[in-house]
Order: structure tokens, then sequence, then C-alpha cells
């Protein structure tokens, strides 16, 4: 809220409306303060809409752990260890372009926002190739679920122990099934949301270049690095939940 | 106020300077960033949603009014059932008054510009037009067949048409939210100097509370809706029992969401209740902070209770117990509401005109449907009238009745800022008590039919009337209603559009309310206010007096 | 959520940058270095079987480590209340949300696997 | 003719019998007396708003010179009025209810157990003796328990004389119970929408007393020694009971399956090309794996009869169908 103790007659005062504050507006505090409760309302949105995914996790986990205890010895721990500091370090690079922005030191900001756009290419690059890896071995979920069995053998059964001796196969096929709906499901909607950031950066990165933004206008870097954070912060507790169960 | 001379020659209001004149030519419209010409196209557009459903309502009844087949066949029924279930839901009544009116009057009554973020406002109306023909495709190519619930694994197995319509639904929950996220930041960043949260009209207390609930509940449907079509396509096996899946999981996602739903619907036609009663008994509401704080209780609380949709579906009986006693907490609010009006009326001077009209048939009509809710609260009451046409009855005299009914009492309050004409007000209120009468002949058959074991959704009865021979004259005369009720509507409409060619110029204030937005003109200029007018109480009809010559009210310097 | 904590807070004038909050580089520095830390620290417990309690170790160093995100690269800690009052929110409603569907689900689990031991041949 | 008398005697009895219908379980008159309880404090609440509505709109119409007179806006003890009786008459409404659903929810330990099976548009109830029927045949005053299950999608049991209710959601067993009171023939519907037939599945709900029940199911349950030299006879017996009538017609077609009328040793053609004889093993092979050779022209949804239908019946329902010319 703003409140103009020297409000003159047209409202304005001295300043004429510079071009970066919308016309309905009356400050840049209050354009900066309401979009800030917008993004964050709109992470809350972004929060519950994961809610389902950790809900139906949560369920599973809870009622069949034979399930999980199958299925996360198709995950490799390194590569899902080696996104989580990729990401980590993307959400450093964008905090730290958001505050070049605030002290006008353009180019930094450029190029650090172009290392976070590096840094999400590599996760994508190295999800990419843990979904292939998936694929290869036809473990995927589809209508005709037809894993390689040799593999499953190889991946589950090397780590048969007191606790799942004696499950007959088609059980285990069941269960690595619902595991990777599961997986797929959580990854594949945050992978898209690594995209939609790439894209709201790459806008972000354009207008950076183009010089809009400055000490009183630096909203949207600091918007898209919210988002980007957020991100990071649902993946620091996929990274876990799947790829780290005993 | 004396009666409107209704018969004064409609003279053409000179050309001023409005949002209507501001820029002509369609992409003016369709790229409009103007919250008023949103409004007004939301408005346009939930007509023809409304009409859509009605049309299929219509299709029900007639096929109802006779045991056998009359009309349609199983299949045919089945579809019409589920797209009458899904037009009106997703596509009139969750949009209906937050998107339409609220968007056109919020920032009128907090004295700002626009709302806070225009352009996620134009998104939300090309989202809904985006839904709009997802569902409109549906319509052409066959439909679907599951009912408006999508409950698996029918949803997953049946070669209906599915994905398209939930993906409409889909789209149309991401226009709900970013007008869920506009009115949380307009309520708390633009509010004019001086205007603190008990300043503010309680109209925009309930979009507020309501857009809370859009914001929480809303992104449950998406993620719902979209492991739904997942399901479909590539059968992961989230909600197939054959895979490990649990049908009853769906119903919790699902439930989750069209709980709070029903009061994203109501709440804010209970915000345009407490205007219009207050404007029109002449009284400042009564228990402001009541009515307020009774908004936010109803969003929070009603998200507690969604389990009361399930008691049959093989739920536990400790949730099924656990979330009985929440949903009885969920009425009290809502009485305290009914109560404050009618407290508000008392020594005031009632004007009966069309708005207020439509507000004591609200309260008749929700005195029903919100009281029918007790039987369904109590689970050993719900378990025999659960999924019977006694639901169906509660839902209709709740949603239709309350939340369709303050939606035209709202249209018919701010029609004359909206257009700058005066309708015939005597039409209006005969229209509403026809209303009155056709809808209690339309669905209080159904209470009846539903306790004494007609079931939900069914086609043919026709074995059903060795026992219950009633049911035929029941249905014939909910039938004859639901034509009569629909005719109704259609004179209600006609009415508004007669009034643009020909009604009267409205004056600023015609109702003599104190809210800011009838100190603008009407229709108001592009910008609204040049600056904030001053901010004062609400409610405060002290010095506002009746003008003879312009037909409103103008406040005593 | 309605508070009345956001009163109109006066403004001098429209020059002062009280409300704009610069993030000092070294804080950033030392919490990236503890994050990297944190989840070197959660890959390690998963070495040391400690049955159900791996499940809420792994948590609670994912709870900390989005808290630092969420503190300092989200600037939580410098912006108004009522943005972490919304964030609070959503977590409130997502607990809310899994608690009574777990609630309800293991309530009912004893029919479906009774049903499961069934279909075996 | 007829229309107008039947309309004449419901209303006449709708009048009389206020809105429940007939109790015939132990639980009913439990259950009407919350049904009633709410109702009694819906119209009360009820008569109160629309009462007072009505006499403040005519107490206070506006006549020409009336004046909104000075009256409070706000008032903390008539707001806690009315929060805290609508609260404490909810409560009590709450307990009441509480209290008659443990009673719905216990069952009682020697209750008779009935296998309820909900499939696409029909009923089978299979009784301990293993006699399978698509109605459902009650002793009076005993508890019976229905443990259900569902092998294709959501149905719900619904038996409104009992006031009993409970879905049959696929993949998981529910269950619920009832002890009738009255003998006589109730109806048993599907409330839960599943598809086209929906408001066709339906069976009928037999109550008799504890002999007479007991008698027939033994007579039932080895009808096919009965008829064992007559096995069309038990075919017929078992083309009504399994539910094959719900979707195969003989004289008036259904549109979900193919007609039984004088199909025996004719050629069809066969969804997707090809065509096959009527025979015995084409019978015996569609009971069994239905999807094999589905007949062109009609939706492949017949659930399967394995395990469900011995070798003798399926010669019994062969010789049925060879009978129909």
């Amino acid at each position: 809220m703003t409140e103009h103790t020297a409000c003159t007659t047209d409202g304005h005062g001295a300043n004429a409306h510079p071009a970066w504050l919308a016309h309905h507006f009356h400050s840049a505090r209050q354009q900066y303060e309401s979009g800030k409760l917008g993004i964050w309302i709109f992470l809350l949105t972004e929060v519950l809409f994961f809610s389902g995914l950790f809900c139906a996790y949560a369920v599973y986990r809870a009622n069949h752990p034979a399930v999980f205890v199958d299925g996360h010895h198709l995950l490799s721990t390194p590569l899902g260890a080696i996104n989580t500091i990729v990401l980590i370090f993307s959400s450093l690079t964008m905090a730290w372009a958001v505050r070049c922005t605030q002290v006008d030191q353009r180019k930094a900001a450029a190029v650090l926002l172009a290392v976070t756009l590096l840094c999400a290419g590599t996760f994508l690059v190295v999800k990419g190739f843990e979904y292939h890896h998936k694929w290869k071995h036809g473990l995927v979920p589809a209508h005709e679920f037809a894993p390689d069995e040799q593999y499953l053998e190889s991946r589950i059964g090397a780590h048969e122990d007191g606790s799942t001796l004696g499950r007959d196969p088609a059980q285990r096929v069941r269960n690595v099934r619902t595991f990777l709906g599961i997986y797929f499901g959580m990854t594949g909607l945050h992978a898209l949301h690594v995209v939609a950031g790439i894209i709201a950066i790459v806008w972000v990165l354009r207008r950076t270049v183009r010089g809009d933004f400055n000490r009183q206008y630096f909203g949207p870097v600091d918007f898209v690095g919210l988002y980007w954070h957020l991100v990071d912060l649902i993946w620091i507790y996929l990274f876990p939940l799947l790829y780290l169960i005993h | 106020m004396a009666a409107i001379p209704d018969s004064a020659p409609a003279a053409r209001p000179a050309a001023a300077d409005n949002y209507l004149t501001h820029a002509r030519g369609l992409m003016s419209w369709i790229f409009t960033l103007d919250h008023k010409r949103i409004g007004v196209m939301f408005l346009a557009l939930i007509w023809v949603a409304m009409a859509l459903g009605v049309l299929f309502a219509l299709i029900l009844r007639a096929e109802l009014a006779d045991p056998g087949e009359t009309i349609v066949s199983k299949n045919v029924y089945n579809r019409v059932f589920t797209l009458h279930g899904a037009v009106m839901i997703f596509l009139f009544i969750i949009p209906s008054i937050p998107s339409s009116l609220g968007n056109f009057v919020l920032p009128i009554m907090l004295g700002a510009k626009d709302v806070a973020f225009p352009r996620l406002n134009l998104a939300s109306l090309h989202l809904y037009v985006f839904g709009m023909l997802f569902f409109l495709f549906t319509l052409f190519v066959g439909g679907l067949d599951t009912g408006w619930t999508f409950y698996t694994p029918y949803s997953t197995e049946t070669n209906t048409w599915v994905i398209p319509a939930v993906l409409g639904a889909f789209i149309l929950g991401f226009s709900s939210i970013f007008t869920g996220i506009n009115f949380i930041a307009t309520t708390h960043m633009m509010r004019p100097p001086g205007m603190s949260w008990f300043k503010m009209p309680l109209f925009v207390w309930s979009l507020y509370a309501t857009a809370i609930i859009q914001v929480l509940a809303t992104p449950v449907l998406a993620i719902t809706l979209l492991l739904l079509a997942v399901e479909r396509l590539v059968g992961v096996g989230i909600f197939d029992p054959d895979k490990g899946g649990d049908p009853v999981l769906f119903q919790h996602f699902f439930w989750f969401y069209s709980h709070p739903a029903v009061y994203i619907m109501i709440l804010p036609a209970m915000g345009i209740i407490s205007e219009v009663i207050s404007v029109f008994s002449r009284k400042h509401i009564f228990g402001f902070k009541f009515i307020a704080f009774s908004s936010v209780a109803i969003a929070l609380i009603g998200f507690l209770v969604w389990g009361h949709h399930m008691f049959t579906s093989g739920q536990s009986p400790l949730a099924s117990t656990i979330f009985s006693l929440l949903t009885f907490f969920v009425a009290i609010p809502s009485g305290i509401k009914v109560f404050n009006w009618l407290a508000t009326m008392y020594k005031g001077v009632v004007h009966l005109t069309t708005p207020m009209c439509f507000a004591l048939l609200f309260l008749i009509l929700f005195g029903i449907g919100g009281l029918t809710g007790l039987f369904l609260g109590a689970v050993a009451a719900n378990v025999h009238v659960h999924d019977t046409a006694f639901v169906v009855a509660h839902f209709h005299y709740v949603m239709f009745g309350s939340a369709g009914i303050a939606f035209i009492g709202g249209i018919y309050y701010w029609w004359p800022k909206i257009t700058g004409r005066m309708y015939n007000d005597l039409v209006g209120r005969i229209c509403a008590v026809v209303v009155l009468i056709a809808f209690n002949m339309t669905y209080f058959p159904l209470f009846i039919m539903g306790v004494r074991g007609m079931p939900r959704r069914y086609h043919d009865y026709e074995r059903l009337l060795e026992k219950n021979p009633e049911f035929f004259d029941l249905n014939v005369i909910a039938s004859v209603g639901g034509f009569l009720l629909a005719g109704t509507l259609l004179v209600l409409a006609a009415n508004l559009l007669f009034s643009l060619v020909r009604g009267r110029p409205a004056p600023a204030n015609p109702w003599g309310a104190a809210t800011m937005e009838w100190q603008c003109a009407s229709p108001p200029p592009h910008d609204n206010f040049a600056s904030p007018p001053p901010v004062t109480d609400p409610y405060d009809f002290g010095n506002l007096t009746y003008d003879e010559t312009t037909g409103g009210y103008v406040s005593a310097p | 959520m309605s508070d009345s904590t956001t009163t109109p807070q006066t403004e001098t004038h429209d020059g002062d940058h009280g409300w704009i909050h610069i993030v000092p580089a070294r804080v950033l520095l030392a919490v990236f270095a503890a994050l990297i830390l944190l989840t070197l620290v959660t890959v390690a417990v998963t070495w040391v079987d400690l049955g159900d309690l791996n499940l809420w170790i792994a948590m609670f160093i994912a709870t900390v480590k989005a808290s630092l995100v969420a503190l300092y690269f989200m600037h939580l800690r410098y912006d108004k209340s009522f943005c972490t009052i919304v964030f609070l929110a959503s977590l409130v409603f997502v607990f809310l949300f899994i608690g009574v569907v777990l609630l309800d689900t293991l309530q009912y689990q004893p029919d479906i696997q009774q049903w499961q031991r069934d279909q075996l041949p | 003719m007829d229309q107008i008398l039947i309309s004449a005697t419901a209303a006449a009895r709708l009048l009389g019998g206020l809105w429940l219908p007939e109790r015939a379980s132990t639980i009913s008159p439990a259950v009407d007396g919350v049904f009633n309880l709410v109702l009694g404090v819906c119209i009360v609440f009820f008569s109160i708003v629309v009462i007072s509505m009505i006499l403040l709109v005519v107490r206070y119409r506006n006549r020409p010179g009336a004046k909104p007179q000075e009256s409070p806006s706000h008032n903390m003890r008539l707001e806690i009025i009315w929060s805290i009786i609508p609260l404490a008459v909810v409560l009590f409404v709450f307990w009441r209810s509480f209290t008659v659903f443990l009673e719905m929810y216990t069952v009682p330990s020697n209750a008779f157990e009935i296998q309820v099976t909900a499939k696409k548009w029909s009923w089978t109830f299979e009784y301990p003796n293993g006699h399978v029927d698509e109605n459902l045949y009650v002793p009076v005053n005993t508890p019976v328990r229905l443990i259900m299950s569902s092998p294709d999608v959501i149905h719900s049991l619904w038996i409104p004389e009992f006031r009993v209710k409970m879905d049959i959601p696929p993949g998981r067993y529910t269950s619920t119970w009832f002890e009738a009171t009255k003998v006589g023939d109730y109806m048993l519907l599907c409330t839960e929408y599943c598809g086209e037939l929906h408001s066709d599945m339906l069976a009928t709900v037999v109550v008799r007393p504890e002999a007479e029940f007991h008698e027939w199911l033994a007579k039932a349950a080895n009808f096919m020694e009965e008829y064992k030299d007559n096995p069309a006879k038990a075919g017929e017996i078992l083309y009504q009971k399994r539910g094959c009538a719900q979707c195969h017609g003989i004289d008036q077609p259904k549109p979900a399956g193919p007609s039984f009328k004088g199909i025996f040793g004719k050629t069809h053609e066969l969804q997707g090309g090809g065509s096959v004889v009527v025979d015995e093993n084409y019978i015996r092979e569609s009971i069994l794996e239905p999807q094999a050779k589905v007949r062109a022209g009609y939706p492949a949804n017949m659930p399967t009869f394995k395990g469900l239908v011995t070798e003798e019946e399926i010669k019994a329902i062969i010789a049925f169908i060879k009978t129909l010319k």
C-alpha cells in the first residue's frame, strides 16, 4: 500500500510517469510489492499442484512399501546427486543475477543468467539420459508394459535380501510399474517446469541485455528468480524421496 | 425512492467518453487491458454458457417427463447429463460472479484504475475462451458419458471423448487461478489511502475469500485431471485397481477441489446479497465484521469437509465421522450471514426493486438449500439419500437457487453502471415471483422422489413405478416447472437486452448506494477516477438524497 | 489470509529505496556452501541402514535445505511478512490434504489386501 | 385411463406416508429418527428466516415519506446468540447421527454372509452353499452381511426400505449388513453411475421366513440334479440366474449382446473379419473367453465366466440355446 503524504493535485507530483511504471500503479514500490505478492501466490498454486503427486507418493509408500523397495534400485543415485548440485548452483547464480540487477551491474547479471540457463540445460541433458536409459530397457509404464526381465533381475535380484525373497516375478513387475508411474509423473512434471523456467529466463535475459531494468525496476528478474528457486526447492524434496530410499 | 418512471422516452446518452466509446474496433476489445471490458466480455460468454447448460437441462427434463425412453436413448441421455453438469459448473457458475461482475466492479469499488495485473486478467479471459472451445469440440464430436465427476475406473475405460473435456476443465482451472491471484493482489495492494480492511465493501471481502479458495483448491483439480488424462493415454495405473491403483484415491483428489469449489460459487453470491439488502433497506449493514469474517471462515473450513461426498464410497468410518463433524461446523457461518441480513432490514425502508426481490428470493431458496445440507452432513441420513434425486435437489437449490439467483440479482443491480441504461423494473419483479413458483415446482419434487427411492442419473424409472407410482406425477410437475423456469430466464435476459435499445439513460447513482463505484459516471470513464475519491463508510446512506430530475441519488454537499 | 497487519505503511517520499533489499554476496555464497554440504550429508546418510529413521532424516535435511533456499535465496527473511504467510499456508494445506488422505487410505487398506489375496490362484 | 388411476392412488399415498419409504429393517427406525430430527430442525430454522423476512418486508415497506429509523448496526450479544444456538443444535444432530452410524457400522457376529458381485448391469448373489442367484433371498429377523466386489466399474447397492447403501469399487471388498424385519419383496437399485444400462441394473430382495428360506436355498442349490434329465430347463434357469438375460434377449433383441433366438448352427461374421459357425465349442469358448471371437456389430464388453460356471452348467446352457428355434 502506498500513501502519498505529499499528495499534490494530480497525484503524481513532480516526477512524470516513468516508462516502466504501469499507469494503474502509483509508485515503483506498489508495483514491485504487488508483483511480489502475485508471484508468491502463483508459487502457492505450484506447491499445491505438486502436492497431488506427493500425495500419491505418500499413499503408495505408506500402503505398498514393496513398490519402492523394488523400484528404487532402477535409479542411479549419482546422476540424481549431480542433478541436485547442478540445480543448487543454478539457484545461486540466479540469486546473484537478481543482486547484480539491483545494483545496476547489467553485464554481470546477463552472464549469471546465461550460466543459470547452462545449468538448466545440463539438468535436462542428465534427465534425458536417465529417461533414455529407462526407455532402452522397456521400463516406460505404457499400456503394454514389457520390461526387460533380464535387466530387472540384474538390478533388483542383486539386492535381494530377506524382505524381498520369494516374491513372484509378476508382483515385482506390478510394483516396478507403479513406481515408474510415480517416478515419471513427478520428475516429468518437474522437467516440464524446468523447461518453462528456461523460457522465462531467456525472456528476462533478453530484457536485461536490452537494458530494461534499473535500480528501481528489477521486478521481472526477481520474480523469475523466485519461480526458479521454487523449481529447485521441489527437486530438493524429489531427490531424497525417489533416489535415497532404503 | 418513488417507482422509477419507466415510460420516460429513451433519450440517446450524449457520446460522453466512457470505457465503451474509449476505443473502437474488434482488436480494441480482444486485446483490451481494461478490467471493465474484460468483465463485460466475460458476462456475455457466461450468458452463452448458461444458455447451453439450460438447453441440456431441458433435454433431461423432457426425457424424464415420461418413464420409458421419451426423446433420447440411454447413451445420449448419459452424455447430455454429463455435459449439463460440466458446462454448468466449469463454464458457468465457477467463473460467473468473480470473472464478470467481480472484474468490473472490484477495481472501481477500491477507487483503483485497474486490477493489479491487467495482462493476467486478459490471459484469464483468453484461457476461458480456449477452454470453452475444448468443451464445444467435445460437444460436436459426441460428448462424454462419465458424469461431471469423471469417476475412475469408468472414465478411464469408456470410449467416449473424455480427454478433450478433461483438458478443457484443466484450462478453465487456470483461468480461475489467474482471477484469484489478481483479486488477492488487488485487494491487498490497490486499496486507496485511508481504506482499511474494515472500510472495504463486503462484496470485496467475499471476492477476497473466494480468491483464497480459487488459488488453494484449483491446482489440486489441475493435477487430478492431468493424472486422469495420463491414465487414459498411457495407462500408468494410479487409479486402476488392476495395476495397484485405487479408485477411491481419485475421489479424494477430486473432492478436495470440488467441495471448496461450491464455496467459490456461493461466497460471491453472498457478497452481492450483503450489498443489495443494505442498499435497498436504506440501512447500514448489520454486523459488518461478522459477515466479513464468516466469508473467510467458510473459505478456510471449506477445505476440511470434502469427505462428506464419500460417506458411502468405501471411505473408512473413522474418516466419515470426522468429516461429518467438520461439515456441521461449516454450516454455522452461513447461518450467521442470513441472520445478519435479516437484522439489516430491521427498522429500514425496504424498496422492492428487482435486485431486492432477487435478494429475498435468495434468502428463501438458500434457506431450503442450505438446511437440506444438514441431511447430507449427518452420516446416518446421508447413507439413505446419497446419490439420489435428493442430492440433485439439494445442490440445485444451493447452486442455481442461491448462486444463480444472486448472479441475476447482481446483474440487475449493476446493469445501470455497466451499460448506462435503466431496465423495466416491473418486468423484473414479476419474473422474480414466477421464478419462485417455477423453481420450487421444478426441484422440490426431486426431494420427495430422492427420499422415496429414485436414484440419481436414472434414464428410465419404469420399474420403480410399481412401488412408487407417484414418481410419474412428480416428474411431470418437475418437467413443467423446468420449462416454465427456462422461459422466465429468457424473459429476464430479454428485459436487459431490450433496455440496451430503449432503456432510459441511467444516472450515476440510481439506487443510492454509498460504495465507490456509484460515485463515477455510468458507464464509467476509461480510467474510473482521476484520483481516488475520499474514503467513506460503504454503508452510510446518511447524506444521500433522491433527486427527481435525474432519477438517481446525489450526495448532499 | 485476512490480517490487519498490512495497514498501509507511510512512505516518506518516492525517492527512498527502503523497500529494496539487496542480499550481500557473502550470504549467497555461505548459503550455497551449506546446501552443497547438506546434499552430501543426505547422500552419505543412506549408506547407514537405520530402518524407518532414514526417511525422516532425509526429510529433515531436505526441509533444512528448503528453508535455507526460501529464507535467503527467495528473500523471505527480508520481505513483507505476508509472503511468508502465503508460503506457509501452502504447506499447511498440502499437509492437510496428504494427512487426511493417508488417514483414510490406511484405514481401508485391509479390504484391498483381502481382495488381492483372493485373486491369487 | 389406468395412468390417471395410478396417479390418483399415488397422490393419496404420497400425502399419507410422510416422505420416507417403508421401514423394513432393524436400523430403519433409528435412521428415520435422525431424518425426522433434521427435518424438524430445518422446518424450525426455515420458518424463523422466512416469517421474519416477510414481517420485516411488510412492516418496513417503502411508504411515501418513510425514513429509516436509527438502530445499531452491531450487537455482540445478538451475534453470540445466533452463533451458539445453531452450533448447539447441529452438534446435537451430529451426536444423534453418530450414535446411529455406530449401530449401522458394527456388524453382529452371527451374520449370514452372502457374496455379492456387481458387474456391468447385473447383480449376482452367491450363497454359502455355492448356489448363485440373480435375486437376493434373505431370511427374516436374522442379520445378513453382504460382502461385495465388482470386476469392472464402481457400482452401489441400495435397498431403500432397509436404509442401506454402499458403493462397490473394483479392486477391493466393501461390506454392509442389515436385518430384515418384514417379509416381502423389495427393490435393490444401483445408485453409482456405471454406464449405459445403469438404470436397468435392478434386483429384487425377497425376504422369507427362516424355515421357508432355508428350504428354498436347499432346493435351489441342487436344481442341476433336479433337472438332470432335462438339461435345457436347467439351462433356462441358468440363463436367468447368471445374468445372461440382461444382455442377450430371446424375443426382443437387446443392444448390449446378440439375441440367442435361432442362432445355433448359423454362421456369423466376427469383428475384424472372418466368421464362425455357432456350435458347442464356440458357445463354450464365448462363455469362458468372451473377447476371443466377438460378433460384428456388438460391443466387446462381456465379462468372463471362467471359474463361475461349471462344465455341467455350460452343457445345460448349450442345450437350452439349441431349443431356441
